[in-house]
C-alpha cells in the first residue's frame, strides 16, 4: 500500500502544482529579463505594490495588537457566556470577501449607518467605504476572527505555572507578560501574522465590491488581465505578488 | 549557604473553589523556621491547594490566615511574598539559557549585573550546572530541568522554598538519586520548605515531618516514626508502607485467628473490628515451637535486599512476610513467624 | 491589567461583530417576512445556490481524497528531497483568487497549455476554463496544500504504537487504516473539510477572472448589488451564504 | 486459563538502523516455553530494539535469525505471528470502548459473535473490568488503562507476551501494586513472557530471568538471584540495587583500607583495582571488638522498614548501611560493622 503511493504523488504533484506555475512563467518571460525590468520598475505597479504592501502590513499589525488583547482575556478568564461570545466571534469567518466589502458600504458608505450617525451627531457625513480605508476596515473585519482563535489555541496550552514560576519570582503582571507570555505565544504570532498578511495581500473581493479604482495589485493585475489583455504584465505582477506572500508565509 | 527563612501558620484556613468544590477543610498548620515538611497524600487530598495557600497563588476562604513569622501575608498576592517554587512541570522559561532562568528573580529585583552573575555561578556549581550554563533548557534531561528549577528558585534567596511534587516526572532510578541529594541539599541550606509528594518513599527520606491528607482534612502530622509506628488511622497506616490484616476474635482477653499457633496476648484494648495489623518486616521467621504463627509460603518474590513471602492459612487472607535477601526458602514449606509484641497496631476498622 | 481587558473586549466586538450583521440584516428585512421567501424560493437562487455547494462539497471530498493519500504519504516516509517537496505543495497558497484563475485559463483556456496538447494530440482543443469545470479545477489548486498541511499535521501527531498494536493483533494495511487511522483522524479530516467547503463556498476572485456568467452565490451577490443595485436580494443571499458557511464551520 | 506458549530463540540477531546507528549489536538469547524474561538497561541500551526484533516489528540485520519453537519467523511480520503486545502508552484505540478494544484481535480473526463475547467476558473479570466493559477508553484511570492493553493483548490467545515498560507511565503507589498483579497473573497463565523495563525492582519482582543490557550487549543473563549476587560486572552490579565501594590496597594476602577493623581476609582473588565492595543491607551493626570496620554515622534516615545510615571514617567515601527500621540510632554515633566473608563482592574497576 505504502510504496504504491509514491507515483500517484508525484503524478498529482506534477499536474497541478509545476504546470499552472510554469505557464505563468512562460507567460513573464515573453519579453525577457528586458520586459521583467519595464514592469518591475514601472513607478505605478511599483505603487501599487507599496500600497498592498503598506495595507497588508497595517491592517496586520492592527488585527495582531486588537486580538492580542481579546485573546489573551478570552483564553484566561471564564464567565458566563462565554462561549456565545467566541462563536459570535468567529461569524466573520462565514462570509466571503464580498459580502464583507458590501457590509463595510453599509456600514461606512454613502447610505451607511456611521454616516448617518456622523450626520445626526456633526452634521456632515463621514463617507470611507470606498476609499484605501473601507479595505482596511473590511481585511481587519476577516483578519481578526483567524488572529483571536490562532492566539487562543497558543495561550489555552500554554502552561500556567510559567507564569505562577515568573510571579514567586517577584514579576509584575506586565512584566510576565513581557518575559513569558509574549515570548511563548511568539510562534504563534508568527504564524497569525504571516496568515493575516498573505489573506490580506490577496484578498479581491472585498477590493472589487468596495470600488474597481483602489489601486491594490490583485486590481491591477485583475484589470491588466481581463480588460487590457496585458497578459506579460498580469502574469509578471501574479509572479511578484505570489512571491512576496510565499517568503511571508515561509517566513513564519 | 544558611539562608534567613521564617515560620508559617495557616489558621482555619479552608479553601472552596468557585463551582463550589470544596477543596480543603479549615485546618491549622505550623511549620518552624527551618523545618522540612511533607504534604502527603493521594491526588485531590487538598496536598497542592495547601501549597498554593502558603505560596499566594490561593486565597483561603474568609476566615482563615496565612502568618509568615508571626506576619499577616493572607492577602500578599505571591510576588511579594518572596518564597521560592518548584513545580512538577519546571515550568523554565524555554526563550532563556540556564543562566537566563536561574538569575531572572534577581533581574527581575534589579540587581548590579555583576551581583547576578556572582550569586547565578554559586547556585550553578551548587548544583553542578556550571557546563550547562549557556545552554537552551529544552536540551537538559529531566534531572537536570529539575536542578535548574530548584537552583531559579533558590537564587533571589526565598523566606521559604514550596515544592509541588519536584520528582515526580522522573523515571525511578534517578528519583531515588535526587531525593538523596534534596535531602542533603535541605539540610545544608535550613530553609523552611514545604514539599508536596503522593510517593510514601520520598515523604519519609526527606521530611522532618509528614502531614497524612486526605479528602480536604490532615488525617496524621508527625515524624516518619510516629507515622509510621503510631499511626492515627487505618487510612494513614494504610497509606504509608505496607500493612498485614490478620482477622480473629478476642476471647478471654486474647486474640484468637486460623494459624495462631497460641492465642497472642492483646498489646492494646482492641478495638470492636476483631483484627489485628502487622507489618511485613516486623515478622521474623522461626521454629514452630517459638511462633506466634504458623503458615504454608505461597509464594516467594526475591527482590534483592529482601525477599517478599506470601503466607497462606493465616487469618481469612494470605499475609505478605519479608525476610533477609539471602535466606534461601523454597516455596510452599511450612514456616512459624514470630512478631514481637510491640509490633502489633490496633487500628479501628471504620477508619478505613 | 486583566479586569480592563473587558470593557475595550467588549467594545471591539460591539462595533466589529455585529454592527455590520445588524446592517445586513436590516436591509434584509427590509420587505419583510414576504421578501425573504420571495427571494428564498427564487427558482434562479435556489438554483445558485445548490451549484454553490455542490462546487463545493465536490471540490472539499476530492481534495480530500487527493490530499489524505498525499499526506498519509508524506508524513511516513522520510526520502531524499522531502522538505522540498513539502516546501513547494504549499506554494499555491501564496497566490490569490484572481491569480489562480489567470493560471486555470493559462493551463485549460482557449490558449493554454491542455488546448495545445489536445490540439497535438486529438487533433481538437479541449477548453473547459471558462465553466464550472474551470472554477473545479481552481478552488482545487488552492484547497489541496491547506488540507494536506492539517492532516499530516494529524498524522504526525498520531501514537505509532496504535497501529503496531493493531497489527500485532492481526490487522492487516488496510485495516489498520480502516479501524486505527482514519478514525483517529476524523476530528482533523472534519476542520479540513470544513474549512474547503467554507472557502469554496465564499471563493470570488477565481470566479471573476474565469467568467462573469458563473452562476456562483458570490458571483450572483456581486451582480445584484454593484450592477442591478438590489439591496435586498444582495443583503438575504449574503445571510444565506454567511449562515451555511457558520453552520458547516461550527459543525466541524 | 493456561495458555499454550513457544519457545523463543533470537540468533546473532543485530540491528543497524537507516542512519546507521547500531542499536543491536549481534545477541543470543533463549527464553524458555513459559518463561518470564525480563530485558533491563538504561535507555537507549537496545532492550527496546530486542523486543521490536521479537515482536517482528523490526527485522534484524542480515544473519539473524529469530525462532518461535524451532520455526524460523525471521520474515514473518508481526500481524503472522501471533504475539501480544502491550506499549508504555498503552496504544488504546480511542474511537472503541473497553469491550471493543478487548474484542478487537477476535474481530480480526472473524470469530463468531457469541465466542468474542464470551473470550471478552472472560478477560474482564480476569482483569476485574466488568463494570466498565462500555465505558470509552478515555474515561479510564492508568491502571484500568493498563489492564485494558493487558486483556487485549491476551484475547486472541497470543504465543507470546510482548511488554514494553507497561507500568512505567503510572505513579509509584499505583506502580507497586499492579507490579504484585502482574506477577501473579503470568504466573497463571504461564505465557512466555518478554517484559522490557528500566526499574530494576520491577525486574527483580517479575523476572524468572533478567537480561542485563546496555550499550546494545547482554551484559549479564540469569536468575535475580545470580544477578544480584554474582554480578559479572561492575555496570550490572551499579544498576542492580545500591552498591558500597571501599577503596583500599592488599598486603600480604589481605585487605587494607581506612576504617577496616583488621585486615580483611580475601574472599577471592582481588583484581589489580583494590577496591572492595558490599551492598548496604549486608552490613550488620556489632560491637565494635566484633567488628570489620568502624566509622561514624553522618546521616541517618528512617525509610520505615529501614533506616539507611551514612557512614563516614570508611574508606575514601562515605558508606550507606541499612539497618531495620525499629533501631534507634543517634546519628554522628561511632559503630562497628560487620560484613559476612560471602557477602563482599570482587569486580574490575574497568568494567564500569
Amino acid at each position: 500500500l505504502r510504496g504504491m503511493m509514491l507515483a500517484p504523488a508525484v503524478a498529482i504533484f506534477a499536474a497541478f502544482w509545476l504546470l499552472p506555475m510554469a505557464a505563468l512563467a512562460r507567460i513573464s518571460a515573453g519579453d525577457g529579463l528586458a520586459g521583467y525590468l519595464a514592469i518591475l520598475t514601472n513607478a505605478r505597479y511599483l505603487r501599487s505594490l507599496a500600497t498592498t504592501l503598506a495595507l497588508a502590513g497595517g491592517v496586520t499589525l492592527t488585527a495582531l495588537a486588537l486580538s492580542l488583547i481579546a485573546g489573551l482575556f478570552l483564553a484566561r478568564r471564564r464567565f458566563p457566556g462565554r462561549h456565545a461570545l467566541i462563536a459570535m466571534l468567529t461569524l466573520p469567518l462565514a462570509f466571503p470577501g464580498v459580502v464583507v466589502g458590501f457590509m463595510v458600504i453599509m456600514l461606512a458608505g454613502r447610505q451607511g449607518l456611521l454616516a448617518d450617525a456622523a450626520a445626526a451627531l456633526f452634521g456632515h457625513r463621514v463617507v470611507f467605504a470606498y476609499s484605501l480605508g473601507g479595505l482596511f476596515l473590511g481585511y481587519l473585519y476577516f483578519s481578526i476572527p483567524r488572529v483571536i482563535l490562532t492566539l487562543m489555541a497558543a495561550a489555552e496550552k500554554l502552561d500556567p505555572a510559567l507564569e505562577e514560576a515568573a510571579r514567586s519570582l517577584g514579576a509584575s503582571s506586565w512584566q510576565v507578560l513581557r518575559d513569558v507570555v509574549l515570548p511563548a505565544l511568539a510562534p504563534a504570532l508568527a504564524a497569525a501574522s504571516a496568515l493575516c498578511f498573505a489573506t490580506a495581500v490577496g484578498a479581491f473581493g472585498t477590493a472589487f465590491t468596495l470600488a474597481t479604482d483602489i489601486n491594490v495589485l490583485p486590481m491591477v493585475i485583475y484589470t491588466a488581465f481581463t480588460l487590457n489583455a496585458d497578459l506579460l504584465t498580469a502574469a509578471t505582477l501574479s509572479l511578484v505578488l505570489g512571491a512576496v506572500t510565499w517568503l511571508v508565509l515561509a517566513w513564519a | 549557604m544558611k539562608q534567613a527563612s521564617v515560620a508559617i501558620t495557616l489558621r482555619r484556613c479552608a479553601k472552596t473553589f468557585d463551582h463550589g468544590q470544596r477543596a480543603l477543610r479549615p485546618v491549622d498548620l505550623s511549620v518552624a523556621a527551618g523545618e522540612t515538611v511533607v504534604l502527603l497524600g493521594p491526588s485531590g487530598c487538598g496536598k497542592t491547594t495547601m501549597l498554593r495557600l502558603i505560596a499566594g497563588l490561593e486565597r483561603p476562604d474568609p476566615g482563615g490566615t496565612v502568618l509568615f513569622d508571626g506576619e499577616d501575608v493572607t492577602q500578599q498576592p505571591i510576588e511579594s511574598r518572596q518564597v521560592g517554587m518548584v513545580f512538577q512541570s519546571y515550568a523554565l522559561f524555554p526563550n532563556m539559557t540556564v543562566r537566563g532562568n536561574i538569575g531572572y528573580g534577581l533581574r527581575i529585583r534589579r540587581l548590579p549585573a555583576a551581583e547576578i552573575t556572582r550569586r547565578v555561578d554559586e547556585l550553578l556549581d551548587l548544583m553542578r550546572l556550571r557546563e550547562f550554563a549557556e545552554r537552551a533548557v529544552n536540551r537538559l534531561s529531566g534531572g537536570q530541568r529539575q536542578r535548574v528549577a530548584l537552583a531559579r528558585a533558590l537564587a533571589p534567596r526565598p523566606r521559604v522554598l514550596l515544592l509541588d511534587e519536584p520528582l515526580t516526572a522522573l523515571d525511578a532510578q534517578l528519583r531515588e538519586t535526587l531525593r538523596v541529594e534534596m535531602n542533603s541539599l535541605l539540610r545544608q541550606l535550613g530553609i523552611t520548605t514545604v514539599y508536596v509528594t503522593h510517593d510514601q518513599a520520598e515523604a519519609m527520606a526527606l521530611g522532618d515531618r509528614i502531614v497524612v491528607m486526605s479528602a480536604g482534612r490532615i488525617e496524621q502530622a508527625g515524624t516518619p516514626r510516629e507515622i509510621y509506628y503510631s499511626p492515627a488511622s487505618l487510612a494513614v497506616a494504610r497509606f504509608i508502607g505496607t500493612l498485614n490484616r490478620l482477622a480473629g476474635e478476642v476471647r478471654d482477653g486474647r486474640f484468637h485467628c486460623a494459624g495462631c499457633a497460641a492465642p497472642i496476648a492483646l498489646p492494646r484494648r482492641l478495638p470492636p473490628g476483631g483484627a489485628m495489623w502487622f507489618r511485613p518486616e516486623d515478622a521474623r521467621i522461626v521454629p514452630h515451637a517459638e511462633a506466634n504463627l504458623v503458615g504454608r509460603v505461597l509464594q516467594a518474590v526475591f527482590l534483592g535486599d529482601r525477599t517478599r513471602l506470601t503466607v497462606g492459612e493465616i487469618g481469612d487472607a494470605p499475609v505478605l512476610v519479608d525476610v533477609p535477601g539471602r535466606a534461601d526458602l523454597a516455596p510452599s514449606g511450612s514456616i512459624g513467624l514470630a512478631i514481637a509484641p510491640d509490633a502489633w497496631l490496633c487500628l479501628p476498622e471504620d477508619a478505613a
